[in-house]
C-alpha cells in the first residue's frame, strides 16, 4: 500500500497535524483545548494547500522585471485561498473565544462536562 | 354534473359539521337547541335519502366522477358499484336512527355541539370509504375517519378516555401506514396504471415477484385489518368502550370496523383479486389470523364483566366473522362476507342501543348489576334478546342466514381447495364461537327476565320513544331480514360472482 | 294448511295468556280454565293433524332449501304422544300449583312448548327442524326457571348451554349435508348409499356430530351433565314433561338425522355406528349406577332417564328393523312410565315435603293408591313380563342379536339386562319401605302428611294403568310401529 | 443576457447589503429593512423561476469579467429558483411569525445585531443555492455557521450559549472535513468550480488514476456536510441548538440552514461527481443506512423526551433521517422525493416551533406534558397550527407529509434491493411519529389537572384579549396554507423539481 | 388493587407494570394509578412524569458524558424528585444514586482516552494513505498547474493591472470569495458584539454591574512613562508600514488583511499605552461604526458594479493605470484600502470587547 509512496513529506506533515487538530477539537472537554485543536486543524490545511501550490525552482507570483511566462512563478491560486481560509479561521476563533469568556463567567469552569451539570443544577434551582 | 350528485353525500355531512362547529357560541338558549337539532336531523336524513335515491336511480352501477387529481395519476374518484351501495345504504340507513338514539343519549352531557359535529363529520367521511372509486381515495377517507373520530372517543374528557384515544390513535395510524404500503404496491404494478378498482384484480401478474406481493398483501390486510380489530392489534377496541354509547355503538360497532373490514374487501376482491391469492400461504395466514381472533375475542368476552365491553369482545369475533368470509377468496365468500356485514351491524348496533339505553336510565354498565331490569325495562330487554338470538344464529332470526351463508361458503371453499383443512376449522370456530355468543348474551337475557327471588327489583323505566324507535326498528327487521332474506342474499350473490 | 293450527296455536295461546298474565291472574279459576281449554283444543288439533296428514311449506330460504311441514309415520306417532302426555301432564300442573303465585307464567311457557314440539316432530326438512328444536329449548327454559331459586337458575342456563351447544354441533352436520347432500327434506331411506358415502370425505364426522349434538337433548353419555342437575330443579309437571317428552325430541332429532338424511346404508358397519353403540351403552349402564347411588329421589328419576333414553338410542343404533321397534316401543312406553314415576314425585314433595328416597317410610298409609300406581309403573319400567318394559326390551335384545354389529349382539342384552337388575335396585326401595315400613324401633320416624288431591292422583293412577296394560295388548302399537319400521330401514 | 438573470445576483447582494446597513440602525428600522429584503429576495427568486421555467434550462452568471475557470459564477436554473424562493419564504414567515417574541428573548439594544445575523444568513442561503465555485461555497459555509451560532446565542441564557458552542465545535468540524475534501479535489483535479471539476473528474475516472483520492474526497465531503447538517450518528448538538432558540432562529435552523447544507451536497453529486462515481463508491448505502437509522432512533428519543420543545427537536433529527434516506436510494425519483421533503419539512418544522412557542406562552412559560394540557383551548390558532403541523408530520392526507410519504414510496419501489427496508422503515417510523405527536396533541385538547376545561381564557388574558400578536397570526394562517398547499397541489412544485433535477448537472 | 404497598412492591409492581404495559406512554399513566396507592405522604407531592425517572437513569450515549441530573417541572420538584428516589431504590438515600454516577463516569472517562488515541490514529491513517497517491510534492506538471494559474500569470497583469498575481486574483478574478470574506470578517464582529457588547443605556442593573466589572480603566497604569516613550516612537513607524503595506498591495505582497492587521496592532499598543480616554478622542464607538459601514458599502458598491457590467458583457470604464505605479490596476487599490479598514476595525473591536466589553 505505502509502495508508490512518492514521499510528499510536507503533505503528511499536513496530515498528522490534521488528524491531530481535529481528534483534539472533537474529544477534549477543556474548551481552550479545543480551540487550539482547531486552529491546529485549520493551519494543517492551509499549510497542506500551501505545499500544493508549490513548484520546485520557481518564483514568488509577483511580476519581476516583466517575465509574464507562467514557467516562471509557483501557482498563486493556493496562496489565494490560504489568504482567505486564516480570515476565517481568525472569525470562528474569535467567536469560540468569546463564547468561552461568557460560559466561564457564567459557569467558572472550562471543562464542558462541568459546565453541561453545573448548569443543569442552576436549571434545576431556578424552578 | 355527476361527480356533485356522487360527492354529494360525502360532503354534506362534513359541511354540516363544521356548521355545527362554527354555531357552537350561537346555541345558547333551549329553543335554539331544539332547531338545531331538528335541522341536524333533517339534513342527516336527507342525506341518507339523497343516498338511497343515488343507489336506487343507478341501481348499484355508476360512472366514476373524478373530484381532483391529488398527485400524479392518483385522483380521488368517487364511483358507486354494487359492493359500495350495500355498505353506503346500510351506513345512510343506520345513520339517522344513530343520531336520534344520541339526541336522547346525550341530553346530560356537556359540549354536544361539538360531538354532534365530529358525529356527522364521520357520516361524510364513512360514505367517503363506501363510495370510494379507487384506492387511494378509500385510503384516504379510511385515514381521515381515523381523525374524525377520536375526539369522539375522547369526549368524556377524563385521564382514562385520553388513554384509549392514544391507543386508538397509534393503533389506527399504525395500521394506515402498513396499509399505505400495499397502496403504493398497487400503484406501481396496477395494469391499469390507476388504482381504479376492478372486480377480480386489478394486479398484472407479470409484474413484482409473487413472493413480494404476497407479502405487501399480507401487510395490508393486517394493516387495514388493524380497524377491523383483528387479533394481534384489537387492544384498542376494548377500551374505546369508554366514549359515550352512540359513538361506541355506530361507529365502533358499525361505520368504523366495518369500514376497515369493508376496506381489506376491497383490497381482496378488487385490487389485489382473489384468483391471485387463492390457496397461497398468504391466504393461510389471513385466515388464521381471523379465526385466531374469533376463538380469542369471544372467549374474552365471556370472561368480560363490563357489559360495553363485552360487546366489544362480541364485535371482534363478529368482525373477524367477515374476515374468515373474505380470505375464502371465493364469490360464496365475498356474499357470505357481505351478509354478514350488513346483518351484523344492525343485531350489534341494537345490543350497543340497549345497553346505551340501560346505562342512560339507571347507570349501571356492569352484568352483575342487572338483576331483574327485564321486568321494568320490558321493550328495552326484549329487543336485546332478539338481537342475542340473532347473533347466536337461532333461525327465525337474521343472524342464522349470515352464518348459515358463511358456513356453506366456507365448506363448498373446503371441498374445492382439495379438502383444505382450515375452511372446515373455520366452520367449527364459527359454531363454537356461537355457543359462545350464547353464553355471554343469553346469560344476560336470563339474569334480566328471571332474577333471583330474593333480588330486589330497581323501579327504573322504559327510556323514552327517541331511544326505543331505534331498538323497535332494529329488532323487527332482524325478524324480517331472518323469515325473508332470500332477495338480500340472491343480490349478494351476484356481487360475489361478479367481483369473485 | 290445517296442519299449521297444532303448531301456531299453541305459541299464540302461551303468548296470550304470558301477556295477560297480570290481568287475568286475580281469578285463579278463570286462569285455570282457558289454560285446560287450550290445552285440550291443542291435544284435539294434534290428533286431527295427524289423521289428516298433507303437506305445507313456509318459507323458501336459499334456492333449492325451503323450510315445510309434512305428516309421515314418525311424525304422527311422536306428535300423537306429545299431545297425550301434555294434556295428563297439564291436568296435574293445575292442582300441583293452586298455590303459587307465578302460575301465569308457567302456564303461558307450558302452552308454548307443544307448539315447538309438534312443529319438530311435524318437520319436512331439516332446518323447520332445527327451528322449531331451538324454539323448544328456548321455551321449555322458563319451565326450569320457574321456582327462581339460586340453584333452578344455575340449572337452566346450565340446561340452556349444553342444549345450544349441542344444537351447533348438530349444525355442523346440518352444514354439511347441505353441501353435500344438495337439499335438506327427509327422504325415508336417507341420501347416501353405501357408494357415494365414499366420495364424501367428512360424512362420518358429521353423522357423528350430529348423533353426539342432539344426543345432549336425549342426555347420552358425553353431553348429559345437564339432566340430572335441570329436572330436579324444575317443578314436578316441568320435570315429568322434561324427562317424558322432551327427551324423545333428542331422540326424534337423531332418527331424521340417521334414518332421513345420511341413511342407514352409508353408516352401516362404520366406525360411527359402533361409536354410537359404545355411548349409549355407557350411558345405560352409567345412568343406572348413578340413579341406583343417589338419594335425593328426582335425582335418581332424572338419572334413570338418562339411561332409559339410552336404550332407545341403542335400539336405533343398531339398524334393524326389530331393533327400531323396540326402539320406538321404548319411546312410548318410557314416556308414560317416566311421566307417571315424576308426578308420583312431585305428589310425595307435595304433601310429605320429603325429597330424600330412603325417608318415605309407611308411605302406603297415606297415599296407597299413587304407591300402587307407581309400583305397577316401576315393574313396567325394570321389565316384569306382563307390564309395557319387557315388551320394548325383549324386541331391542331381539334386534340386537339379529343385527350384524359383531361383539354388540351379545354385549348389548348383557348390558341391558345389568341395567334392568340396577332399576328394580333403585326404583323398589320406596315401594317396600312405603307399603312395608317394619317395627324396627330406631327406624326412621313414619312419614306424615295429608293425600294429594284427585286432581293429581287421577293421572298417576292413569299412567300406571297405561303402563301395565299396554304390556298386556301391544297388538295395535306393535303393529303400527311395525309397519313403521318397514318403511324407515329401507336399506 | 436579459435583465431577469442579473436577480440572483442582485438577491445575494441585496440580502447582504442590508445585512449591512443595519448594523448602524436601530432595532425597529433594522426589523423593517430585514423584511423587505426577504420579500424582496422572494419576488427577484419568483422572477428567476419564471425565467428558467420559460427558458427549460439553466444559465451561468459570471461574477467577475472573466469566464468559468477563472472567475466566479453562480448557476441559476429552475431548482435553484423554487429552493430561493420557498427558502425565503420559510424565513419570511418564520420572522413575522417570530417578531414579539424576538423582542421579549433578545436584549433591547442588540435587536439590530439579530436581524444583521437573519440578513446574512439569508445571503448566505442564497449563495448556498445559487453557486457554481466549490471555494465560494466554503466562505458562505462559514458565513452561514457563524449567523447560525449568532442565531442560537442571541438569547444569552445558560442553555442557549452550552448549546452554541456545541454548534461551533461540531460545525467547524464539518467545516474543517469540507475543506479538506476541498483541496484535495483541487490537488487532484486543479479546478475549483463546479462544472470544469465535473470533466476533469471524468477524464481521472476513465483514466483510472487517484482512485483512492476521489473515494476519500466524497467520503470526506459527505461526512463534513452530514455533521454540519446534523444526520444520525452526529446529532447531539441538535436537540439543545432547535430547543432553546428562538422561535424564529429554530424554525430557520432547523427548517432551512441543516437544508442548505443538504443542498450543497446534492450539488455536489451532482455537478462534481459523475454518478458512476457516487454509486461505486456506495456512499449511497452509507447514507441510506444512517437515514434509516436516523428515522428509527431519532423518534425513540423524541418518544422519551419529557420537555416538548426537545421532543420537535428530536423530530428533526428523524426528518433528516428522511431526506438522507432519500438521497440514499440512489434513484432520480428518490432525490426527487428528498427535495420535496425539504420544503414540506422546513415549511411543517416553522409552523411546529412558533405555535409551539404561542402554546408555551399561554401555559405559564412551562414545556412539559402536564402545563401544555388543555393549551389548545387557551391559544386556539397555536393549537390549530401545532394539529395541522403533527397531522402533516405524521402524514395525514391532503397535506404535506403525505406527498413526501407517497413520494418515498413510490420511488422505494424502483431501487428493488432497498424496497422492503424502506417501506418498513416509513411505516415504522409513522408510528412512531404518531405516538408522540398525538401524545401532545391528545393532551391539548384535554381540559387543564383541575378537570375544568377554560376554553380560550388565556392565564393572563380574558378571553377576549387578542392572544397572539398580529404577525403571529399572519404567520401560522400562511404557514398552514403552504403546508395544504404543498399537500393538495403537489403536482407542478413535483414537475418543477423534477426539471430542475433534469437540468442540475 | 387498593391494598397499601410499601416502596419495594411499589418498585417490583412499577416493573411489572412497565414490561405488561410495554406502551412508553402508558408509563406516563401508571403513576396516576400507583400513586395514590403508596404511601400518601409521598403520594401528592410526586409528579406525573415516571418515565422522565427511567430516561435519566440510564447513561445516556451523549458525548459529552450522561445527564446526572433530570429536567425539573412542578415547583418542589427537587425535593420530591429525591423521595422519588429513595422509593426508587427503596433503601439509602438520594446520594447512593449520584455515587453510581460518579463511578460510571469515571469508567466512562478511561474508555474515553483509548477511543480518542483510536480516532486520531484512524483518521491520520487515511489521509496518509490518500496523500500516498497524491501528486508528487513541486512536480511542475500537477495537474493543479493547469491553464487557469498559467493565464493568471500570462495576462494578470493586463487584466487585472495588479502585479502582485495572488492580490490581483483575489479581488478580480475571484472578487466574491473575497466580498464574502469581509463578510465573515463583519458577522464574527457582530457576533463578539453580541456576547461581549455592555449597553450601559438599557439601565438594568445587572448590566451597570458587570460594566463596573469588566471597566478596568481604574486599573490602568498611570503615564508609564517607558511605555509611552518607546509608543510615541513606534506607534507611527507601525501606522506607515501598515499603510504602505495597504497601498502596495496590488504590487508587492501584502494587501488590505495584512496591511489592515498592522495597523490594527497598532492601534491597540496606542489604546494601551495612552488608555481610552485618548484613543476615544479620535476612535471610537461610533467612528468604528461609521467607518465599517463605509468600507464595506463602497467595497460592496464597487464590486457589484464590476460583477453587473461582467456579467453583462459590459465594457467598465475604469482604467488600470501603468503597471508598477501605485495608483494602477483600476479598482484593486480601493478595495484593498477598504478592506484593511474593515480589518483593523475588527482587531481593534475584537481587543476591546475581549478587555472591556465596549470601545
Amino acid at each position: 500500500m505505502f509502495g508508490e509512496l512518492n514521499l510528499n513529506l510536507e503533505e503528511e506533515a499536513a496530515m498528522v497535524l490534521f488528524g491531530i487538530g481535529f481528534t483534539m477539537l472533537l474529544l477534549h472537554r477543556n474548551l481552550i483545548k479545543k480551540i487550539l485543536g482547531m486552529n491546529i486543524m485549520d493551519t494543517a490545511i492551509y499549510l497542506f494547500l500551501a505545499a500544493k501550490g508549490y513548484i520546485a525552482g520557481r518564483q514568488v507570483p509577483i511580476l519581476t522585471d516583466g517575465v509574464t511566462d507562467p514557467a516562471a512563478y509557483i501557482n498563486p491560486i493556493p496562496s489565494g485561498l490560504v489568504l482567505t481560509g486564516i480570515v476565517v479561521s481568525v472569525s470562528t476563533t474569535a467567536l469560540m473565544l468569546a463564547l468561552t469568556i461568557r460560559l466561564y463567567e457564567r459557569y467558572h469552569s472550562l471543562d464542558l462536562d462541568r459546565i453541561l451539570i453545573s448548569m443543569k443544577q442552576e436549571e434545576e434551582e431556578q424552578l | 354534473m355527476g361527480g356533485i350528485l356522487l360527492a354529494g353525500p360525502v360532503f354534506l355531512p362534513i359541511f354540516t359539521g363544521t356548521l355545527l362547529f362554527l354555531l357552537q357560541p350561537w346555541i345558547t338558549t333551549p329553543r335554539r337547541q331544539t332547531l338545531v337539532r331538528g335541522a341536524l336531523l333533517l339534513l342527516v336524513l336527507g342525506n341518507s335519502i339523497w343516498m338511497g335515491a343515488l343507489i336506487a336511480i343507478n341501481g348499484g352501477e355508476s360512472p366514476p366522477q373524478v373530484l381532483f387529481r391529488l398527485y400524479g395519476e392518483l385522483t380521488v374518484m368517487f364511483r358507486l358499484d354494487r359492493m359500495g351501495s350495500v355498505f353506503a345504504g346500510l351506513v345512510s340507513f343506520l345513520w339517522p336512527l344513530a343520531t336520534l338514539y344520541a339526541f336522547s343519549y346525550m341530553e346530560k352531557e356537556e359540549r354536544r355541539p361539538t360531538f354532534f359535529g365530529f358525529y356527522t363529520i364521520s357520516f361524510g367521511v364513512t360514505l367517503g370509504v363506501a363510495l370510494a372509486g379507487n384506492l387511494v381515495t378509500m385510503y384516504l377517507f379510511y385515514e381521515m375517519l381515523t381523525f374524525a373520530t377520536f375526539p369522539l372517543v375522547m369526549h368524556p374528557m377524563t385521564s382514562q378516555a385520553a388513554r384509549a384515544t392514544r391507543r386508538y390513535l397509534y393503533y389506527s395510524i399504525g395500521g394506515a401506514a402498513f396499509a399505505f404500503l400495499g397502496l403504493i404496491y398497487v400503484l406501481t404494478y396496477s395494469a391499469t396504471g390507476t388504482t381504479a378498482f376492478v372486480p377480480g384484480g386489478m394486479l398484472n401478474p407479470a409484474a413484482g415477484g409473487k413472493e413480494l406481493t404476497l407479502l405487501l398483501y399480507v401487510l395490508a390486510f393486517f394493516g387495514f385489518g388493524v380497524k377491523a380489530a383483528l387479533f394481534p392489534f384489537h387492544g384498542w377496541l376494548p377500551k374505546a368502550t369508554v366514549a359515550p354509547t352512540p359513538v361506541t355503538a355506530l361507529l365502533h360497532a358499525v361505520a368504523g370496523l366495518k369500514s376497515g373490514a369493508f376496506a381489506v374487501l376491497r383490497l381482496t376482491y378488487f385490487s389485489f383479486g382473489a384468483a391471485l391469492l387463492r390457496g397461497t400461504w398468504a391466504q393461510w395466514v389471513v385466515m388464521g389470523a381471523a379465526l385466531v381472533t374469533i376463538v380469542y375475542a369471544s372467549t374474552m368476552a365471556v370472561r368480560e364483566v363490563h357489559w360495553k365491553r363485552r360487546l366489544a369482545y362480541s364485535t371482534i369475533s363478529n368482525l373477524s366473522y367477515i374476515l374468515f368470509g373474505a380470505s375464502l377468496m371465493t364469490p360464496a365468500g365475498l356474499a357470505a362476507a357481505l351478509a354478514h356485514l350488513i346483518v351484523h351491524a344492525i343485531m350489534k348496533i341494537c345490543a350497543f342501543f340497549c345497553a346505551g339505553a340501560v346505562q342512560t336510565q339507571t347507570g349501571k354498565t356492569y352484568v352483575t348489576e342487572l338483576d331483574g331490569l327485564g321486568r321494568r325495562m320490558p321493550v328495552t330487554f326484549g329487543c336485546f334478546t332478539v338481537a342475542a338470538l340473532s347473533l347466536m344464529g337461532i333461525p327465525p332470526f337474521a343472524g342464522f342466514l349470515s352464518k348459515w351463508s358463511l358456513c356453506t361458503a366456507a365448506l363448498s371453499a373446503a371441498s374445492d381447495a382439495g379438502g383444505a383443512a382450515l375452511p372446515v376449522v373455520g366452520v367449527a370456530v364459527i359454531l363454537y364461537s356461537a355457543l359462545m355468543t350464547g353464553i355471554y348474551m343469553l346469560s344476560v337475557s336470563v339474569r334480566v327476565f328471571f332474577p333471583w327471588r330474593a333480588a330486589a327489583l330497581p323501579d327504573r323505566r322504559d327510556p323514552d320513544w327517541r331511544m326505543l324507535l331505534p331498538l323497535l326498528l332494529f329488532a323487527g327487521l332482524l325478524l324480517a331480514l331472518g323469515l325473508c332474506g332470500q332477495p338480500l342474499l340472491a343480490a349478494l350473490a351476484d356481487i360475489g360472482k361478479e367481483a369473485g | 294448511m290445517f296442519l299449521l293450527l297444532p303448531v301456531f296455536f299453541p305459541l299464540a295461546a302461551g303468548a296470550a295468556m304470558l301477556l295477560a298474565g297480570r290481568r287475568m291472574g286475580k281469578s285463579r279459576a278463570l286462569l285455570n280454565g282457558f289454560f285446560l281449554a287450550a290445552q285440550a283444543l291443542e291435544t284435539v288439533f294434534t290428533i286431527l293433524a295427524a289423521a289428516l296428514g298433507g303437506d305445507v311449506t313456509l318459507l323458501s330460504l336459499t334456492g333449492n332449501l325451503t323450510m315445510g311441514l309434512r305428516v309421515d309415520g314418525v311424525g304422527r306417532f311422536f306428535g300423537v304422544l306429545t299431545a297425550v302426555m301434555w294434556f295428563l301432564t297439564a291436568v296435574y300442573a293445575v292442582s300441583y300449583l293452586k298455590e303459587d303465585g307465578h302460575a301465569a307464567g308457567f302456564y303461558g311457557f307450558y302452552l308454548m312448548v307443544p307448539g315447538a314440539l309438534i312443529g319438530l316432530d311435524l318437520a319436512a326438512d331439516a332446518l323447520t327442524f332445527y327451528v322449531f328444536f331451538e324454539l323448544m329449548t328456548l321455551t321449555s327454559l322458563p319451565l326450569v326457571l320457574h321456582e327462581r331459586t339460586k340453584e333452578a337458575v344455575r340449572a337452566g342456563l346450565k340446561y340452556l348451554f349444553y342444549s345450544v351447544g349441542g344444537a351447533f354441533l348438530a349444525l355442523f352436520g346440518i352444514f354439511y349435508l347441505a353441501q353435500a347432500a344438495g337439499s335438506l327434506t327427509f327422504l325415508p331411506g336417507g341420501y347416501f348409499t353405501a357408494a357415494s358415502a365414499a366420495s364424501a370425505p367428512l360424512l362420518l364426522p358429521a353423522a357423528l356430530c350430529m348423533i353426539v349434538g342432539f344426543g345432549a337433548k336425549a342426555g347420552m353419555f358425553p353431553l348429559h351433565g345437564w339432566l340430572p342437575v335441570a329436572h330436579p330443579a324444575a317443578p314436578a309437571p316441568a320435570s315429568a314433561v322434561l324427562s317424558g317428552v322432551i327427551t324423545k325430541a333428542g331422540v326424534l332429532a337423531i332418527l331424521r338425522s340417521i334414518y332421513d338424511l345420511i341413511g342407514p346404508a352409508a353408516l352401516r358397519g362404520t366406525w360411527v355406528q359402533s361409536a354410537w353403540l359404545i355411548l349409549s351403552l355407557l350411558t345405560v349402564f352409567l345412568g343406572s349406577m348413578l340413579a341406583y347411588r343417589e338419594p335425593v329421589f328426582k335425582k335418581r328419576l332424572a338419572y334413570s332417564t338418562v339411561s332409559q333414553v339410552s336404550y332407545v338410542l341403542f335400539g336405533l343404533g343398531l339398524m334393524d328393523p326389530l331393533g327400531f321397534t323396540g326402539a320406538l316401543a321404548h319411546v312410548a312406553f318410557h314416556s308414560v312410565i317416566k311421566t307417571g314415576l315424576f308426578l308420583f314425585a312431585g305428589a310425595v314433595i307435595r304433601s310429605t315435603g320429603r325429597t330424600r328416597a330412603e325417608e318415605f317410610q309407611g308411605l302406603g298409609r297415606i297415599m296407597p293408591v299413587s304407591l300402587g300406581a307407581y309400583t305397577a309403573a316401576s315393574l313396567a319400567l325394570i321389565g316384569i313380563p306382563p307390564a309395557s318394559g319387557f315388551i320394548s326390551k325383549w324386541y331391542l335384545a331381539q334386534g340386537a342379536l339379529a343385527s350384524g354389529t359383531g361383539v354388540f349382539r351379545y354385549l348389548g342384552p348383557a348390558v341391558l339386562l345389568i341395567s334392568a337388575l340396577l332399576t328394580a335396585g333403585y326404583l323398589l326401595p320406596p315401594v317396600i319401605a312405603g307399603f312395608f315400613p317394619g317395627k324396627e324401633p330406631e327406624g326412621p320416624a313414619l312419614i306424615s302428611g295429608e293425600k294429594p288431591p284427585a286432581m293429581m292422583a287421577l293421572p298417576i293412577l292413569l299412567l300406571g294403568a297405561a303402563a301395565v296394560l299396554l304390556g298386556c295388548f301391544p297388538g295395535p302399537l306393535l303393529g303400527w310401529i311395525g309397519r313403521l319400521a318397514e318403511a324407515g330401514i329401507v336399506g | 443576457m436579459s435583465f431577469v438573470q442579473n436577480f440572483p445576483f442582485f438577491s445575494i447582494i441585496l440580502a447582504m447589503f442590508s445585512g449591512i446597513v443595519s448594523s448602524v440602525l436601530k432595532g425597529k428600522k433594522a426589523r423593517v429593512l430585514s423584511i423587505c429584503a426577504i420579500a424582496a429576495t422572494m419576488v427577484l427568486s419568483a422572477a428567476v423561476l419564471a425565467y428558467c421555467a420559460a427558458t427549460g434550462e439553466s444559465y451561468v452568471y459570471w461574477m467577475g469579467h472573466f469566464p468559468a475557470p477563472w472567475g466566479n459564477e453562480i448557476r441559476a436554473g429552475v431548482l435553484e429558483g423554487l429552493t430561493a424562493l420557498l427558502f425565503s419564504a420559510i424565513m419570511l414567515l418564520s420572522v413575522i411569525g417570530g417578531v414579539k417574541y424576538t423582542q421579549t428573548d433578545v436584549e433591547p439594544s442588540k435587536q439590530n445585531l439579530f436581524y444583521i445575523l437573519i440578513d446574512l444568513m439569508l445571503s448566505s442561503l442564497l449563495a448556498l443555492v445559487y453557486t457554481n465555485d466549490l471555494f465560494t461555497a466554503y466562505v458562505f459555509v462559514e458565513i452561514n455557521t457563524i449567523a447560525g451560532c449568532g442565531l442560537i446565542m442571541i438569547t444569552q441564557t445558560g442553555r442557549s450559549l452550552t448549546a452554541a458552542i456545541r454548534y461551533m465545535v461540531m460545525s467547524s468540524l464539518g467545516s474543517g472535513l469540507f475543506l479538506i475534501g476541498l483541496s484535495l479535489l483541487y490537488d487532484v483535479t486543479g479546478q475549483l468550480l463546479m462544472s470544469p471539476a465535473q470533466e476533469a473528474v471524468g477524464e481521472i475516472v476513465e483514466s483510472g488514476q487517484y482512485e483512492i483520492p476521489l473515494l476519500v474526497i466524497v467520503a470526506v465531503v459527505s461526512v463534513g456536510l452530514a455533521i454540519k447538517s446534523g444526520l444520525f450518528p452526529f446529532h447531539y448538538w441538535i436537540p439543545d441548538t432547535y430547543g432553546y432558540a428562538t422561535p424564529t432562529a429554530s424554525a430557520i435552523l432547523s427548517g432551512l440552514v441543516s437544508k442548505g447544507y443538504i443542498f450543497l451536497l446534492i450539488k455536489f453529486y451532482y455537478r462534481v461527481l459523475s454518478p458512476e462515481s457516487v454509486v461505486r463508491s456506495h456512499i449511497g448505502n452509507v447514507l441510506f443506512l444512517f437515514g434509516v437509522a436516523g428515522m428509527m432512533l431519532g423518534s425513540l428519543r423524541a418518544i422519551m423526551q419529557t420537555d416538548t420543545r426537545k421532543m420537535i427537536a428530536y423530530s428533526s433529527v428523524a426528518q433528516i433521517g428522511y431526506i438522507y434516506m432519500g438521497i440514499g436510494l440512489g434513484t432520480p425519483e428518490g432525490m426527487i422525493a428528498a427535495v420535496f421533503h425539504i420544503f414540506s419539512h422546513g415549511a411543517t418544522k416553522a409552523l411546529l416551533f412558533l405555535s409551539a412557542r404561542g402554546l408555551y406562552r399561554v401555559s405559564g412559560d412551562r414545556t412539559d406534558f402536564l402545563a401544555l394540557r388543555g393549551s389548545g383551548y387557551r391559544n386556539r390558532l397555536a393549537g390549530v397550527g401545532f394539529l395541522v403541523g403533527s397531522l402533516s408530520m405524521v402524514g395525514f392526507p391532503m397535506l404535506s407529509g403525505f406527498i413526501s410519504k407517497l413520494l418515498f414510496a413510490t420511488s422505494a419501489m424502483a431501487s428493488p434491493g432497498k424496497m422492503l427496508t424502506t417501506l418498513i422503515a416509513l411505516a415504522v417510523s409513522t408510528v412512531l411519529n404518531a405516538v408522540y405527536f398525538l401524545r401532545l396533541l391528545t393532551g391539548l385538547y384535554r381540559p387543564a389537572r383541575s378537570g375544568a376545561y377554560d376554553a380560550g381564557a388565556g392565564p393572563d388574558g380574558a378571553a377576549g384579549e387578542r392572544v397572539n400578536a398580529p404577525g403571529f397570526r399572519v404567520a401560522v394562517l400562511c404557514l398552514i396554507a403552504f403546508n395544504l398547499i404543498l399537500g393538495l397541489f403537489s403536482q407542478p412544485i413535483v414537475r418543477a423539481i423534477t426539471e430542475g433535477l433534469a437540468m442540475f448537472s | 388493587m387498593s391494598k397499601r404497598k410499601s416502596p419495594q412492591e411499589l418498585g417490583r409492581y412499577l416493573k411489572f407494570k412497565r414490561w405488561l404495559a410495554g406502551d412508553l406512554d402508558l408509563l406516563e399513566d401508571v403513576t396516576e394509578d400507583a400513586v395514590p396507592v403508596a404511601a400518601p405522604e409521598i403520594a401528592d407531592r410526586l409528579p406525573a412524569r415516571d418515565s422522565a425517572l427511567e430516561s435519566r437513569c440510564r447513561a445516556s450515549e451523549e458525548v459529552y458524558g450522561p445527564e446526572v441530573w433530570p429536567q425539573s417541572h412542578a415547583p418542589g420538584y427537587a425535593q420530591a424528585w429525591r423521595d422519588r428516589v429513595a422509593l426508587q431504590k427503596g433503601a439509602g438515600d438520594a446520594q447512593a444514586v449520584l455515587q453510581a454516577q460518579e463511578k460510571s463516569l469515571g469508567f466512562f472517562r478511561a474508555v474515553y482516552k483509548i477511543m480518542a488515541v483510536l480516532l486520531c490514529g484512524a483518521i491520520i491513517l487515511v489521509f496518509l494513505w490518500t496523500t500516498a497517491f497524491l501528486p508528487p510534492f513541486g512536480n511542475p506538471d500537477n495537474p493543479a498547474n493547469n491553464e487557469v494559474p498559467a493565464r493568471y500569470i500570462r495576462h494578470g497583469v493586463e487584466e487585472t493591472g495588479a502585479t502582485n498575481f495572488v492580490t490581483g486574483m483575489i479581488l478580480d478574478y475571484r472578487a466574491f470569495d473575497t466580498f464574502g470574506e469581509s463578510c465573515v470578517l463583519f458577522i464574527a464582529s457582530c457576533c463578539v458584539q453580541v456576547l461581549l457588547r455592555v449597553d450601559a443605556c438599557d439601565g438594568k442593573s445587572a448590566a451597570r454591574t458587570r460594566i463596573q466589572q469588566e471597566n478596568d480603566r481604574l486599573f490602568e497604569p498611570k503615564n508609564d512613562g517607558i511605555l509611552q516613550q518607546t509608543a510615541r516612537l513606534l506607534v507611527p513607524l507601525i501606522m506607515i508600514f501598515g499603510v504602505y503595506i495597504i497601498l502596495n498591495g496590488h504590487l508587492s505582497p501584502g494587501g488590505g488583511f495584512s496591511g489592515g492587521a498592522v495597523l490594527g496592532s497598532g492601534l491597540i499598543l496606542y489604546l494601551n499605552t495612552f488608555g481610552f480616554a485618548k484613543t476615544e478622542r479620535f476612535f471610537n464607538e461610533r467612528v468604528y461604526r461609521r467607518m465599517t459601514l463605509c468600507a464595506l458599502t463602497f467595497y460592496c458598491l464597487a464590486k457589484s458594479y464590476s460583477f453587473f457590467t461582467g456579467a453583462n458583457h459590459l465594457e467598465s470604464g475604469i482604467p488600470l493605470g501603468t503597471p508598477g505605479a501605485i495608483l494602477s490596476s483600476g479598482l484593486i487599490l480601493p478595495l484593498n484600502i477598504c478592506v484593511g479598514l474593515v480589518v483593523m476595525g475588527t482587531m481593534y473591536s475584537f481587543y476591546t470587547l475581549f478587555r472591556k466589553g465596549g470601545m
